[in-house]
């Protein structure tokens, strides 16, 4: 494994790290209790994910950049400032949702005061517009880069091809994560495509391409680190390609049972990043008992405070419903 | 007869379909080993094996584009789209190829193709997994837009889409899947594409809709017999483009009073095409202005339950607009 | 004040745009060193230089995703389509996009993007280069359509979609680009998006277009008032969504003979909204059923001269729908 | 250059493959005398293409494979069994016109006869079409294939991208053919893309991908012959970037003089496929004077006679404006 201290990241930059996946983790553990509890809807799941959405976040200028995070960005959101809270008001459809004010289901996130581009169901959509985004970045001198993520399946849509390629013909610092954990819902990798890694789209395309091993938190943050620096050096745009795996259903309305088998699932758990994570932490003495104990029930804490919180809290009201529409 | 939910009897129809003609087949997103998101290719990938029931990577404009292309070949290809919000990245493959492919090429070539996807809301989907996409298509000639009220008429239409020549969206109401019931017969039942059904005959008022509003039209219908003795004319369109302007203009001049009704935001909206029609050939018969109802004009319903409730049409708003037009 | 051609009044419209606002950028195919393949952008390129006049990439997906994405970051782009039967691939960018990116996230993101697309018939343009778009869209709540009828219209209403903090459809009609030509106000006018502008009074006939048809409008309602004595109400609906509901029912009040005309395709048209808006709110004091007229239901107007001209609407037909509805 | 010999071609084959060439340029010759005199009202034109698309179309089995030519196709649809007549109906409009019978604008090829797919103006439908026909292809053990031709600058669109994923995924015996005259009406190759070559986009598909010289038609027949086979044995499609320059204006709307030299221009000609190829023919002595004069002679008398027969016949009548648009 890579070791922080090579990256220039402390004992208390990794621990950090840790606590963001794991406060994924937990909350995404705790809403599908939530959903399967007839408490809420609807869930979609970032587990197996963590590692990659924090490593990256992580990478990035958390004061200046932009992102267009998709639906299992968990991680990413966190990282970047979401609060455990405006998640489960999110969970909950509540008001107080800051993405939505309840408008919209669980996952789709955005927040202009975290410069969070506002993201949609229809998969794929957001790369354009994080290139755009780019370009006003590139047109205004302004020292950020834009990074948006998407699942590899969602990299066959004409929008990832469209906005990549303008992307590189501009050369605008921009970084597509490719989150890879093998499925588009119930599909296969296999039959989804038939190259040998995503990131070899790059080639044709003409940008930096790369696959990693997303289950590892420091592999992503050196590569999503070292694509910032090319992007605001004005070389042009990205595409990573962490690789990962879902280890929960699609989200709380599938059933993986009927595509795929338990045996996969727990082969892939030996390589769940959060734990493999942990080990390094823990062999590395940043991690010991007791920080974990009480990191455990600071999240969990958090979580209950949150669900109570959010529980309590109310919906918008029905006059809302016709805000909005036009300025 | 056996009692079929509205997605058995889809499921039943493609099978049917798929048993009698070797060149039908299915592609879609996870319509194969899954059976689809909603199950309605439930046990077809077992029987029919993967090179007929295809599913295909994350991509509606090849989805529908590779079924055009199949289609010109020879082959049926029923085309699924997961949410019928997602079709949106398929509107260039739709109106410009499938509708217009005959026209262009002088009748020399068609596209058979059937496009199915579930729509309308009222199932906690919010904005994106909610809407009614009938209007954006409903102004392309070339296309037929199917829109089913029942298990029974889901089936007889689903299996004349698959047998039409021409390409044909067929929008299935996600909330009708498992809360419809009815016996639906076991012959090949065809029921005709273009063609709106008068299903109760009145001479109160007329009401006009399609799909899950329709049922919802004729139990209050029913209802409102025997509680207020007001007798409801009802037409479900069933193909809501092109319209069966024909069976409009009867309908509305049997009462001569018209409530239209749809689940879509109202401007813009197949139920206005149905007033103009109204408005342009039977002025004179009316005794009340045609009325609307419909969903308000915002961009689609959210997911916090209050405001989704508000904006769903339902039962209660229907009925009021009934009486209030009865009592006009 | 000077006379300018419709294409004129664009590109100053833009260049104005562009030289009163730094944020002010555009993007499209063909739009730089040639200066559009109609010339719309012509010389801003030289003026403005190539980071803001952008020639992308051909695809247009990408066009308004990209400006999507700029707007959002706050800069106000100009996406040119190159020919409106082009923005089909866009569809799912407008629609599921920027009609919902404000409302999505409860007022806090917003895309005040301009789509401009050069529309309409009668150029030899065939199936894809001589379409009417705007019924496509014209359902979407969060959008705007803008459809001007003359040079001065064309810039007032260009600078208030720049403006628009929300994102507007503005089409172009291609013919009217060199045909149409009037005096502009060297002003810096803004003509308001949502409203429509009676553009002449009259008693005997109510007459509501928009583009070029209101232009033909416009000139037949003069000569019936001198030729046959027919005084015509004329109004222009200039934004053809979401609708000037309250211009439209007291137009259609002012005379009770409603005539409507658009060169779209009938079914599902622009003016099927506007009759069905009349009939809702109007119905008793109409003498005349609505009339429509408009294009045939065929998927678009033909290469061949005898097939476009009988598809297009033109003076004749519009004189004798006028003269007709001032008849009965 | 390649020898037509080391390729099975005969001496015939070659003057064959000459002659659709010549015949495609001379065509696209008159259509612009015709234009400029009024007579008929838009062309587009294949000058500087002829090469690749005959040498293409020729590498086909034209008794069973199926095609989706692009607009400028005209040297592949006079290969494939279009006439100089019919073409030429096409140009004027008229009811003959096999195509479309008049309802498309020139170079709208369509053909159910020639199994020759029916194209429309939107750029790059027709990749998923011709996919879709590989699919039926393979479904039904039919020992053909399909190819499918588009521009350079048209492989940026979506449908590129989710056509050549699908046909990789599924392994279809396909083959597309991207024409890279450099240009996008007046957009150059670097502003449309920023990879090395087309070609290389074959690697994110994980598909065969090469890109050869579009000015010789025998380097292009080989690349498409291997294709071919490579199709018909199962081994998935093929991506082939045909490259060359488009020698005049994009059609006869544009004005290339506001977008790119006349030296260019000139320097490009001295590359055009028509006339290398020609110099191969003479120096082999396939081509002598007295059989050029000859064939020159006669496709001046076809072009002719279809010309007129073009200007006197029928336009299409105005009561068919409302067939065909349900079956
Ligand atoms: C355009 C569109 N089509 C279909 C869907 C339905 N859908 C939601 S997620 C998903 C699979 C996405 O797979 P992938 O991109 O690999 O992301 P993952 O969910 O695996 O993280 C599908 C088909 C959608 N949201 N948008
Ligand atoms: C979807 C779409 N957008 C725009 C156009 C207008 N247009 C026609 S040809 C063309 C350029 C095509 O360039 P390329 O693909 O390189 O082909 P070439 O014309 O050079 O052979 C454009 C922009 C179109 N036909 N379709
Ligand atoms: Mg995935
Ligand atoms: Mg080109």
């Amino acid at each position: 494994m890579i070791n922080h201290e090579d990256l220039q990241l402390t004992d208390d930059d990794v621990l950090e790290m840790y606590r963001l996946m794991l406060t994924a983790r937990r909350f995404d553990e705790r809403t599908w209790l939530l959903n399967r509890a007839g408490k809420i809807p609807f869930l979609v799941s970032c587990q197996g994910q963590e590692a990659q959405q924090v490593g990256a976040a992580y990478a990035l200028d958390r004061e200046r950049d932009y992102t267009a995070p998709y639906y299992r960005d968990f991680g990413v959101v966190l990282a970047l400032g979401m609060t455990v809270k405006d998640l489960m008001m999110q969970a909950f459809a509540k008001a107080a949702d800051p993405n939505s004010g309840g408008r919209q289901m669980p996952g789709h996130f955005g927040s202009k005061r975290l410069r969070m581009l506002s993201g949609s169901s229809p998969v794929t959509t957001q790369v354009p517009h994080a290139v755009g985004v780019g370009l006003a970045c590139q047109m205004n001198n302004d020292q950020a880069i834009s990074f948006v993520t998407l699942g590899e399946g969602s990299t066959n849509q004409g929008d990832f091809h469209e906005g990549a390629n303008f992307a590189a013909v501009h050369k605008l610092p921009v970084i597509i994560m490719v989150e890879n954990n093998q499925y588009a819902i119930s599909v296969p990798l296999n039959k989804q495509v038939a190259c040998e890694k995503i990131s070899d789209r790059a080639i044709g395309y003409g940008m930096y391409g790369e696959t990693i091993d997303g289950n590892n938190p420091l592999a992503v943050y050196q590569a999503i680190k070292k694509a910032r620096d090319r992007a605001l050096k004005g070389e042009g745009p990205s595409l990573i390609e962490a690789v990962s795996y879902r280890l929960t259903a699609h989200s709380s309305d599938d059933d993986d049972m009927t595509y795929r088998t338990q045996e996969e699932i727990d082969q892939a758990k030996e390589q769940d990043g959060l734990h493999t994570f942990r080990q390094y932490l823990v062999k590395k003495n940043i991690l010991t008992d007791q920080i974990e104990s009480e990191m455990e029930a600071a999240i969990k804490a958090e979580i209950n405070q949150a669900t109570e919180a959010a529980e309590k809290a109310p919906y918008p009201s029905v006059e809302t419903l016709y805000d909005g529409v036009y300025q | 007869m056996s009692v079929l939910s509205y997605i058995e009897a889809i499921q039943l129809a493609m099978k049917e379909e798929m048993e009698r003609d070797e060149k039908v087949f299915i592609l879609g997103e996870d319509v194969g080993k899954r059976g689809g998101v909603f199950r309605a290719t439930d046990g077809l990938y077992e029987q029919f094996g993967e090179k007929r029931v295809i599913d295909t990577p994350l991509a509606e404009s090849a989805i529908v584009g590779v079924g055009i292309g199949a289609a010109m070949y020879g082959m049926i290809p029923i085309a699924e789209i997961q949410f019928a919000d997602f079709i949106l990245p398929a509107v260039n493959q739709i109106i410009s190829e499938a509708a217009k492919l005959r026209y262009r090429s002088n009748n020399d070539w068609s596209s058979p193709i059937t496009i199915r996807a579930p729509y309308g809301g009222g199932v906690h989907g919010a904005l994106y997994h909610s809407q009614s996409m009938e209007a954006i298509f409903a102004n392309q000639p070339g296309l037929k837009i199917v829109m089913p009220s029942s298990p029974r008429d889901a089936k007889g239409l689903l299996k004349a889409a698959i047998r039409d020549p021409d390409p044909v969206l067929f929008f299935e109401h996600k909330r009708a899947y498992r809360l419809l019931k009815e016996e639906v017969p076991e012959t090949d039942e065809l029921i005709p594409i273009g063609k709106a059904n008068l299903v109760r005959e009145g001479s109160d008022i007329t009401v006009i809709s399609y799909g899950l509003m329709l049922h919802y039209v004729k139990e209050i219908a029913n209802e409102l017999a025997t509680e207020k003795e007001i007798d409801v004319h009802v037409l479900d369109l069933r193909t809501v483009y092109p319209l069966d302007q024909a069976a409009i203009i009867q309908a509305a001049k049997q009462t001569g009073k018209v409530l239209l009704v749809t689940e879509d935001n109202k401007e813009g909206s197949i139920i206005s095409e149905v007033s103009a029609i109204i408005a342009e050939h039977c002025l004179f018969d009316l005794d009340a202005p045609i009325q609307r109802l419909a969903g308000p004009d915002v961009p689609a319903m959210p997911y916090a339950p209050t405001l989704e409730k508000e904006f769903m049409v339902n039962k209660d708003k229907i009925k009021q607009a009934m009486i209030d037009l009865a009592l006009f």
